[in-house]
């Protein structure tokens, strides 16, 4: 502070006090800790204190902080627009119509925020002055180690075993319920596969010409594939893009592309 | 502590012959001068052989390091060996620098250990500033307070509580003992009073639970010791 | 600078009393349990306050500490507490931990439930593939299955069975208690058809041998057949 003393004198008796009052309000935390303090230089019991006396005092401080431009922060200025009310409640009588809280009511229940503070500090102080580990008191220093066995149980619930048991056995005697299709092709895949092929077609050809690869040997197989292919060549028939015929009675089914005139 | 060896005395009569009390006073012994940390009656029974009565142990022991150097000591649920404090003086070399604590870091940690479970927003209301998170944050990395349950108010707002190492650190067995605790208490100071004019926050149902909270906290330590 | 000679002097005519002994021997072991490494007497000498003798004070705890769970020792030239060598087995903790079975180990358990006496051949049969001996070992460790009576067919494979222990792990009186064993047998799902091409599984006289072990543990499901 002593640093800039160089400028005129008239002034720094106001810029100590200034700073006097910047370095006070820093030294608060918030409007109730500033509050308690105030009270604590009424020297009464803080239950005694007169808030009345206190919200003057506070709201004094607040004016001369203002008239010095300090800022002040936001709740420092709520603070003291509740205190001016809770001011002109105390002061003027009470309003039988009015709901709400009364006056002595708040002023009590500021009194008992500013005791309590005030105890949680001294509890505080007290805790901190009591004896403490590795200050007063000392935990073992060569603490040794315990060493951990490690035992592992394993687990397992009735439900976990039903569970298990039958995956195992849907694995073979569950699948039956599904259709095996492994032998069977339908007449979607032969519609496909015809599609594909009869742009070729432009001369008459054997409908067994047809038959996938891999299905025309097993009998199983080329039964399913027959059927499918024949049925996939009707509907293509009755859609008009192909014409069928059989020359004789169990004669090679023959196919051919239709001319579809174009548009 | 007085209901357990109750609960034990039929293994006298079983199949496993429990080792004598005295050799149970050095296993004791033993396992509490071997840990820096506080172990629990159940964690002594697990460790010591089947049968064993790890209360009634830790009663006698506690009488023959009485004015010794070492002092056996409750922590909350657990035991401890520590120096007695009247030694601390001998020991300067092995002070830990202990992190100096900001004001706001102490009135929150007394905050948090005379009205547990709390919390932020009580803390802030009792306080009169909004509490920084470093602060909360420090006291938790510290392992002095930690979370406690869920308040039943809107928002469900986590509640803060003191730990074993709390306790532990300030040399006190239980919450219940915290210095001024009881004329606090008396003078209502503890009471979580809502500003005149304000209704339904902490009032009613919320309020029961809170108070049972809190019951249970303080009774857990009644019950148990 | 005047108090050296003094120094030289009778300790019990000093200028500086000397605490008691009793009070030594409380520093000395206060300085013992706390130092983080074993103390030479000369830096219990320096530690303590003018006068003490450490090393009679030494001699004095470890004569009190004899037999306690905690003993004096000399480490070099150094002096350290530990716990007594006896009681080392207490610096064990036992953890358990708990796991859940592999599904290879849980779908052998349960074709074993369902299937017993069952040989490793039909389990595999059934799982569809192979059985490492480690599951099976696993198993048998356990005391969830043992070996039951061996099947009389060439090789005369061993079979399993489960155990009491099973039954009690999973809360079950007999293993005909299975739940849904009836019904998946309604179903047709516990018909242990032998594969195409493998025969005398079963049958003749390993029939009545097999039987007969089921008959203990299916006496039920065997006459509903």
């Amino acid at each position: 502070m002593a640093e800039d003393g160089a400028t005129g004198f008239g002034d720094v008796s106001d810029r100590l006090a200034a700073e006097a009052l910047i370095v006070d309000v820093d030294g608060f935390e918030g409007p109730l800790d500033l509050l308690l303090t105030l009270g604590r230089t009424q020297k009464v019991d803080l239950r005694k204190v007169s808030i009345l006396q206190l919200a003057e005092q506070y709201l004094a401080f607040v004016e001369k902080a203002k008239q010095l431009r300090i800022e002040l922060a936001a709740d420092y200025l709520v603070m003291a627009a509740w205190l001016a009310f809770l001011k002109s409640k105390l002061l003027l009588p009470p309003d039988p119509s009015e709901e709400g809280p009364s006056g002595e009511e708040l002023a009590a229940h500021l009194a008992f925020q500013l005791e309590r503070l005030s105890a949680m500090r001294d509890v505080a102080a007290k805790l901190m002055a009591r004896d403490q580990m590795g200050r007063d008191f000392f935990a073992r220093g060569i603490p040794e180690s315990v060493e951990r066995v490690r035992r592992v149980t394993y687990t397992a619930t009735l439900m976990d075993l039903m569970k298990a048991y039958a995956r195992t056995r849907t694995k073979d005697e569950f699948r039956p319920y599904i259709m095996d299709r492994e032998n069977l092709f339908t007449m979607e895949q032969a519609l496909d596969r015809l599609r594909g092929l009869i742009g070729y077609a432009g001369e008459w050809t054997n409908l067994m010409t047809y038959l996938p690869e891999g299905w025309e040997n097993d009998p199983v197989r080329r039964r399913s594939a027959t059927a499918a292919t024949f049925a996939a060549s009707l509907e293509l028939v009755k859609h008009g893009h192909l014409t069928i015929r059989q020359e004789d009675t169990f004669a090679p089914i023959q196919i051919k592309l239709k001319e579809v005139p174009r548009g | 502590m007085v209901d357990l060896p109750d609960d034990l005395e039929p293994v006298e009569e079983s199949l496993f012959e429990a080792p004598p009390m005295g050799e149970q006073e050095r296993m004791v012994e033993a396992i509490l001068f071997a840990s820096a940390e506080p172990v629990t009656v159940a964690e002594l029974n697990a460790r010591m052989p089947h049968g064993a009565e790890a209360a009634v142990a830790l009663e006698n022991l506690q009488k023959r390091y009485e004015g010794r150097g070492v002092e056996l000591r409750k922590v909350g649920e657990a035991w401890a060996m520590r120096t007695a404090s009247d030694l601390g003086f001998l020991m300067q070399k092995e002070t830990v620098e202990t992190r100096k604590l900001s004001r706001a870091a102490i009135e929150t940690l007394a905050i948090v250990a005379y009205h547990q479970p709390v919390t932020r927003a009580e803390i802030e209301e009792i306080r009169g500033v909004s509490v920084s998170r470093g602060t909360v944050d420090q006291l938790l990395e510290l392992e002095w307070i930690r979370f406690g349950r869920r308040r039943m108010t809107p928002g469900r707002p986590v509640t803060y509580v003191v730990t074993q190492d709390f306790l532990d650190h300030f040399g006190l067995e239980s919450a219940r003992d915290l210095p001024g605790l009881k004329e606090l208490r008396a003078a209502g100071l503890l009471d979580s009073r809502p500003p005149p004019g304000m209704v339904g926050l902490g009032d009613g149902e919320d309020e029961a639970d809170d108070s049972q909270d809190q019951d249970e906290l303080f009774r857990e330590e009644d019950t148990d010791e």
